[in-house]
């Protein structure tokens, strides 16, 4: 009996898998179909600009930097003697060493960098994976974001200092994009009044 | 006539053998088939995960946590983040200790369905691996959906948890219970009562309870072999004892109950998970804790179940805002340890049997 | 029993052997002398009341001026908890095996000798396991340790 | 006579390209050596392109058995998918090891390839359509897929590698043990035919559906079940892969072999998992009977229901251990195979049999 | 490889050998992109991935990527996960036991560089591109089952473009 039990077991298993030939597969054919990322997925870094002007929102606050856990964002923003506010000057992304945990986009108070939801970036060769400011923002130019940075100021500084809480977020992200090299220092006063005008 | 001589030799397992699951290396003495000794050889995979933690802040530590033990990255999370607190005595949020345990619990049985998959490769049968990562795909997809990473998870911190849960995760994730529960029928179809899978489990590889406890083996392993003994009754963390549910026993202690344990282990899971979502409440999700997180100077050993036994780890802090010591422990470090007792006087394939039966990952061991 | 209990019951029956120490959070933590450490073990395992028979974790600590060796014990029917440690000189520290007491102990003090340096006496089998068989660079885990391709993350 | 060479339903394209060979003039040894070297290649280039399909068919079989679509990209369904490996294997480093044994590593894939080819000789593919008609059929193609065995055991032993000795060490016992229910269950049928030419055989199971005799019970289908067996042994396929088990031997006897040498290991496991299912059609589904369509499409049909059987096999089951299988062989199929037959013999005596 | 190795040097002097070459080059590229059989090698995280997306919802047999077991029958080694100093040498061992040609992709932060384990760890190897040479690198930690298939791809794109006459120096 325990073989017409081991072939009825055999059986089974042969019910099963041929079971299974007749349905359809669950494969995502990858580069036609692709997996709909959900929002929160964790891809490449990227710094967001500012929808309005197209500026980098980042402010050179170092604060990624010092959450990043792989060191794998390298930030030079000087303080400014004068104005006491930092200038970005580079802000590197070494993609090789990022573990992609999002501890930077939580640390960063004022949505300038964000895990993007895309992740197609093989390459040939090493060094193509460190993305300076420019590749960065350039990536990261049509990420949608929710901009958590205009709110802020406005919630702790009711009225009267909505002038100057914006322009100390803003100041910096203006002066940014010129990447220093032909920002001088002189005309840095102006844009503020611009933007708060 | 000449006298027929035979030899003893030696094998080579691994680190590159595709039934080693990842780069562990055995060193097999043979004679003919039969292994007459077995000597591991780790260490291929020793990254210095606790020097590297020994250099970052306390919330830096949980990504690298992610990579000690990556199949079930949760617990790991989970441990480190429930260590600092016991240091720092925070209290954690209902609410977020429920999400834990739901994550726990679901990573589990992505664990368990690997190990399903894995061992059922390893003795031949390549359509059951598939099938355990299909349906590890859409709990994969439920934590992706919570914190956007597929493995490497980062969201249990000190604390409480990083992110809530989408609107859209509970529906999903009693769809993926349900399923499992169908495909589950499948599993056992396809092996349980196979008479092929049968005879190449059964009475292989007996781990005797004496022994077992000896050698320090827990989890799965150990209660296959009639040892009722789980952290999560035994020594209860999070809110494990607001649940209902067994911990499912076996008596023999061979390959198959290792193997059948671990399925009855996925169904009780389900239950868990369920039970936390019906009793989800509202509320906060993380505790506020300061983002120069600094716990007073002390030492604490913190450990929990997860699916290849205790995971621990040692904290020793000297009231910086980096750890002095952090010294991990994995269930399979004990159960690599154990192989050679059991592995020996087998055949090779009884060997391979016996290996995907401990569930052994190597990261556990080398850290 | 609870850690209360088992806190009395460890300053009644092993008053000289074991010291509590205050750093221990949550779980009782106990300081065990060097020399003591197998009898001690032994009898924590052999005593009816206790049965620390599972072998959870050894690990090396170095604080800078000394060596420990922290050990977690469990009990597999009793429920209990228990830490012992055992405070070694910095240099030359040596240190009984307690792999008879628990068989588990050999791998985790074959890696206390091999990353920390502390020599384990009477154990069966000293040799490298987890850094390649042809390492030269001494102890990795000790504080001061340095090598010219480790890289130290930046301090910000 | 019309032609030396029997090709049934394709006579007519045959005849004509004989004709023609006729026609240019030759002397008759020149046409003889012409006309074999011609119909060598046909068959070669015939039986490559089934492997190739084959293996592109056990591919997307498998697939679909795990929810997936296999090859795709690579034309209508993956369909070039072999022809590209084949390509690429050709083109690969062929590694020879500094240790291993010159003349049986070279020779070891060449015997396995040729052994495997070889046994088409007598397979009837449809009525006529056989190379050549032996009146002992069946023990030929026995006899030549015995090499099989020593080309695995050579593979095993010239490259001079553990995995690949113990490889090669299981492969010859495996296939020992399991030649001999094989052969006692096709004796079961050669039995009742009294002959063991292939076309004799095909030709008493002609008529009705019941003339098959895998439908003659009790002895019918217990040697069918037994050959099925065996055959799944004999074509080294999952659960009796052994010699090759992936999970503990890495690759088995073909560890060392790389490019064109595996290509040929690799064809030659899937020309004789073709040859065991064309036999188990020729042996009891009635070769290439059947209404209407031609009869080299009826057994080409056959034949993949069977080969169909063993991926169906291969893709659900685990594998034996060595020694069960050996246990499986001796103690439980040569005694069930050894009873048949005489069982059958018995019933042939007594007259008790349609 | 033997006979394809002097193949170009051979068919350039036929007459019309260029478009012979030319053909050939196609054929064997086409045949080698299509059929990358990779080895099973994994270390780390980044195998449990590789495990993914040989698995049906991803399925790299989808691209012709079968997997096989021994290095010599192997096109292609995916270093999927940390590369420690121990293993290095493995690593090595296993390239220079493939056939030509033979093929690398760097899976993941850890083979590129050492990813999160370049700072603090005395035991790994930071980049593998010092052990073996890599073909295409592929970010992440680890990589999405669909970063993997993109760099797949990419590293066929490239196959396709090889020249049949840098064969010979190689």
């Amino acid at each position: 009996m325990k073989l017409l039990k081991d072939i009825k077991n055999l059986l089974i298993g042969m019910r099963i898998t041929g079971k299974h030939l007749g349905r359809h597969a669950i494969t995502i054919q990858y580069p036609e179909e692709r997996w709909e990322m959900p929002e929160r997925s964790r891809g490449i870094v990227v710094l967001l600009s500012d929808k309005e002007t197209g500026d980098l929102n980042c402010t050179g606050c170092l604060l990624c930097m010092k959450a990043c856990p792989s060191a794998a964002i390298f930030i030079d923003a000087p303080r400014d003697p004068e104005t006491k506010k930092r200038k970005l000057l580079t802000f590197t992304v070494d993609n090789a060493l990022c573990c992609f945990c999002g501890l930077c986009e939580e640390a960063c108070n004022f949505s300038a960098i964000k895990m993007a939801t895309m992740y197609e970036f093989s390459e040939p060769e090493k060094e193509g994976f460190l993305w300076d400011m420019k590749k960065l923002q350039e990536v990261g130019l049509d990420v949608d974001y929710i901009d958590t940075r205009k709110k802020k100021p406005a919630k702790k500084v009711p009225k009267p200092a909505t002038d100057s809480g914006t322009a100390t977020d803003k100041i910096v992200p203006d002066t940014l994009d010129s990447d220093a090299k032909q920002t001088p220092p002189a005309p840095e006063p102006d844009k503020p009044k611009e933007d708060g005008e | 006539m000449a006298e027929l001589r035979t030899e003893e030799f030696t094998v080579n397992m691994g680190p590159h053998h595709p039934s080693t699951h990842g780069v562990c290396r055995l060193i097999l003495t043979l004679s003919g088939e039969k292994v007459i000794k077995i000597v591991p050889v780790i260490g291929y995979l020793h990254r210095a995960l606790e020097k590297i933690c020994e250099n970052r802040t306390y919330a830096q530590c949980i990504p690298v946590m992610d990579r000690f033990e990556y199949v079930t990255a949760m617990s790991c999370e989970y441990l480190f983040s429930n260590a600092a607190e016991k240091l720092a005595e925070i209290e954690v949020p209902e609410r977020a200790e429920y999400l834990r345990v739901i994550m726990l619990e679901l990573n589990r049985i992505a664990s368990h369905l690997i190990f399903y998959g894995v061992t059922a490769m390893d003795i031949g049968a390549l359509t059951p691996f598939l099938y355990g990562l299909r349906e590890r795909e859409g709990i994969i997809d439920l934590f992706e959906m919570t914190c956007g990473q597929r493995l490497t998870y980062n969201y249990i911190r000190i604390g409480g948890v990083s992110k809530d849960i989408p609107p859209q995760f509970e529906p999903k994730c009693r769809e993926t219970i349900k399923t499992i529960r169908e495909k589950l029928n499948d599993y056992e179809g396809l092996l349980n009562e196979n008479p092929i899978w049968l005879v190449r489990n059964k009475g292989i590889g007996v781990l005797p309870a004496d022994l077992g406890i000896a050698y320090g083996v827990s989890g799965p392993v150990l209660r296959a072999s009639g040892v009722k003994y789980d952290i999560r009754k035994d020594d209860p963390y999070s809110i494990y004892d607001r649940f209902d549910f067994e911990i499912p026993t076996r008596e023999n202690g061979d390959c198959y109950d290792r193997y059948l344990l671990r399925l009855d282990e996925i169904k009780q899971s389900l239950n868990i998970v369920e039970q936390a979502l019906d009793a989800l409440p509202e509320g906060d999700i993380k505790a506020k804790v300061s983002p120069n997180f600094k716990p007073p100077a002390g030492e604490v050993y913190a450990r929990v179940e997860n699916s290849r036994g205790e995971l621990g780890v040692y904290i020793q802090s000297d009231g910086g805002k980096k750890p002095l010591r952090v010294k991990m422990r994995g269930g399979s470090f004990n159960q690599l340890q154990v192989l050679p007792e059991i592995g020996t006087d087998c055949l090779v394939a009884d060997l391979v049997a016996i290996f995907a039966s401990l569930d052994i990952i190597l990261p556990e061991v080398d850290r | 029993m609870t850690f209360d209990e088992l806190k009395e019951y460890i300053s009644a029956n092993y008053p000289d052997d074991m010291t509590l120490l205050d750093t221990g959070r949550c779980e009782p933590f106990y300081e065990v002398k060097a020399e003591k450490l197998v009898a001690v073990c032994k009898r924590l395992r052999d005593d009816e009341q206790l049965k620390f028979d599972y072998f959870c974790n050894l690990g090396g600590v170095d604080t800078g001026e000394r060596m420990e060796a922290v050990y977690s014990l469990a009990s597999y029917s009793m429920k209990l908890r228990l830490d012992l440690k055992v405070i070694l000189p910095h240099e030359n520290a040596e240190i009984d095996s307690v792999q008879e007491v628990w068989p588990a102990a050999n791998w985790y003090e074959r890696e206390l000798w091999e990353l920390y340096g502390v020599n384990v006496k009477n154990h069966n089998n000293l040799t490298r396991f987890l850094l390649p068989d042809d390492w030269d660079q001494g102890f990795p885990m000790r504080k001061d340790w340095d090598a010219p391709d480790f890289i130290r993350m930046p301090e910000l | 006579m019309t032609y030396p060479l029997p090709f049934g339903e394709l006579h007519g394209v045959f005849g004509w390209l004989y004709e023609l060979l006729e026609s240019t003039g030759l002397p008759q040894p020149w046409l003889d050596v012409v006309r074999y070297a011609a119909l060598g290649a046909l068959v070669f280039g015939v039986i490559s392109l089934l492997a190739l399909f084959l293996v592109w068919w056990e591919r997307k079989i498998a697939a679909h058995i795990q929810q997936r679509f296999g090859p795709m990209r690579h034309g209508w369904h993956g369909w070039y998918q072999t022809v590209a490996d084949a390509v690429k294997l050709l083109t690969k480093e062929d590694i020879l090891v500094d240790t291993r044994d010159k003349f049986v590593f070279f020779w070891a894939p060449v015997i396995c390839f040729v052994a495997a080819f070889l046994a088409y000789v007598t397979i009837p593919f449809g009525e006529g359509l056989i190379v050549a008609d032996l009146n002992i059929g069946i023990l030929y193609i026995m006899a030549i897929t015995t090499f099989t065995i020593i080309s695995l055991l050579m593979a095993g032993w010239g490259s001079n590698n553990k995995y690949a000795l113990l490889g090669g060490i299981r492969s010859a016992a495996q296939l020992i043990s399991y030649e001999i229910p094989m052969v006692a269950s096709i004796l079961v049928v050669v039995l009742f035919v009294g002959s063991m030419s292939m076309v004799d055989i095909v030709e008493a199971q002609s008529g009705w559906i019941t003339n098959w005799y895998v439908f003659r019970v009790p002895f019918g289908p217990i040697a069918f079940i037994t050959y099925i067996i065996a055959a799944t042994a004999e074509a080294n396929r999952t659960p009796f892969d052994i010699p090759e088990a992936e999970q503990e031997l890495v690759a088995g006897y073909n560890i060392e072999y790389s490019g064109m040498k595996f290509a040929m290991f690799f064809l030659a496991e899937f020309a004789n998992g073709f040859t065991v299912s064309a036999i188990a059609v020729t042996l009891f589904f009635g070769g290439w009977h059947g209404p209407f369509l031609p009869s080299w499409v009826w057994f080409l049909l056959k034949t993949l229901g069977v080969v169909f059987l063993l991926m169906l096999f291969r893709w659900t089951y685990p594998r034996l251990r060595v020694d069960q299988l050996m246990e499986f062989a001796w103690k439980f199929l040569v005694p069930v195979t050894f009873a048949n037959l005489i069982l059958a013999a018995w019933m042939k005596y007594a007259g008790w049999y349609w | 490889m033997g006979v394809i190795k002097k193949l170009p040097i051979y068919t350039e002097k036929l007459p019309g050998g260029g478009l012979i070459l030319t053909s050939l080059e196609t054929v064997i590229n086409q045949a080698q992109a299509k059929s990358l059989w990779y080895l099973l090698f994994g270390t780390a995280c980044c195998a449990i991935e590789l495990m993914c997306t040989g698995a049906s919802r991803y399925d790299f047999d989808r691209l012709g990527m079968i997997f096989r077991a021994t290095p010599r029958q192997a096109d292609l080694i995916i270093a999927a996960g940390t590369i420690t100093k121990k293993m290095a040498p493995r690593l090595r061992r296993l390239y220079d036991q493939m056939a030509e040609p033979r093929r690398v992709i760097a899976m993941g932060g850890c083979t590129i560089k050492g990813g999160p384990f370049y700072y603090d760890s005395y035991s790994v190897e930071k980049g593998i591109d010092h052990i073996v040479p890599v073909d295409m690198y592929i970010p992440g930690c680890p990589p999405r089952p669909e970063s993997l298939l993109e760099g797949c791809i990419h590293l066929q794109e490239k196959i396709k473009k090889q020249k049949l006459s840098d064969w010979q120096e190689k």
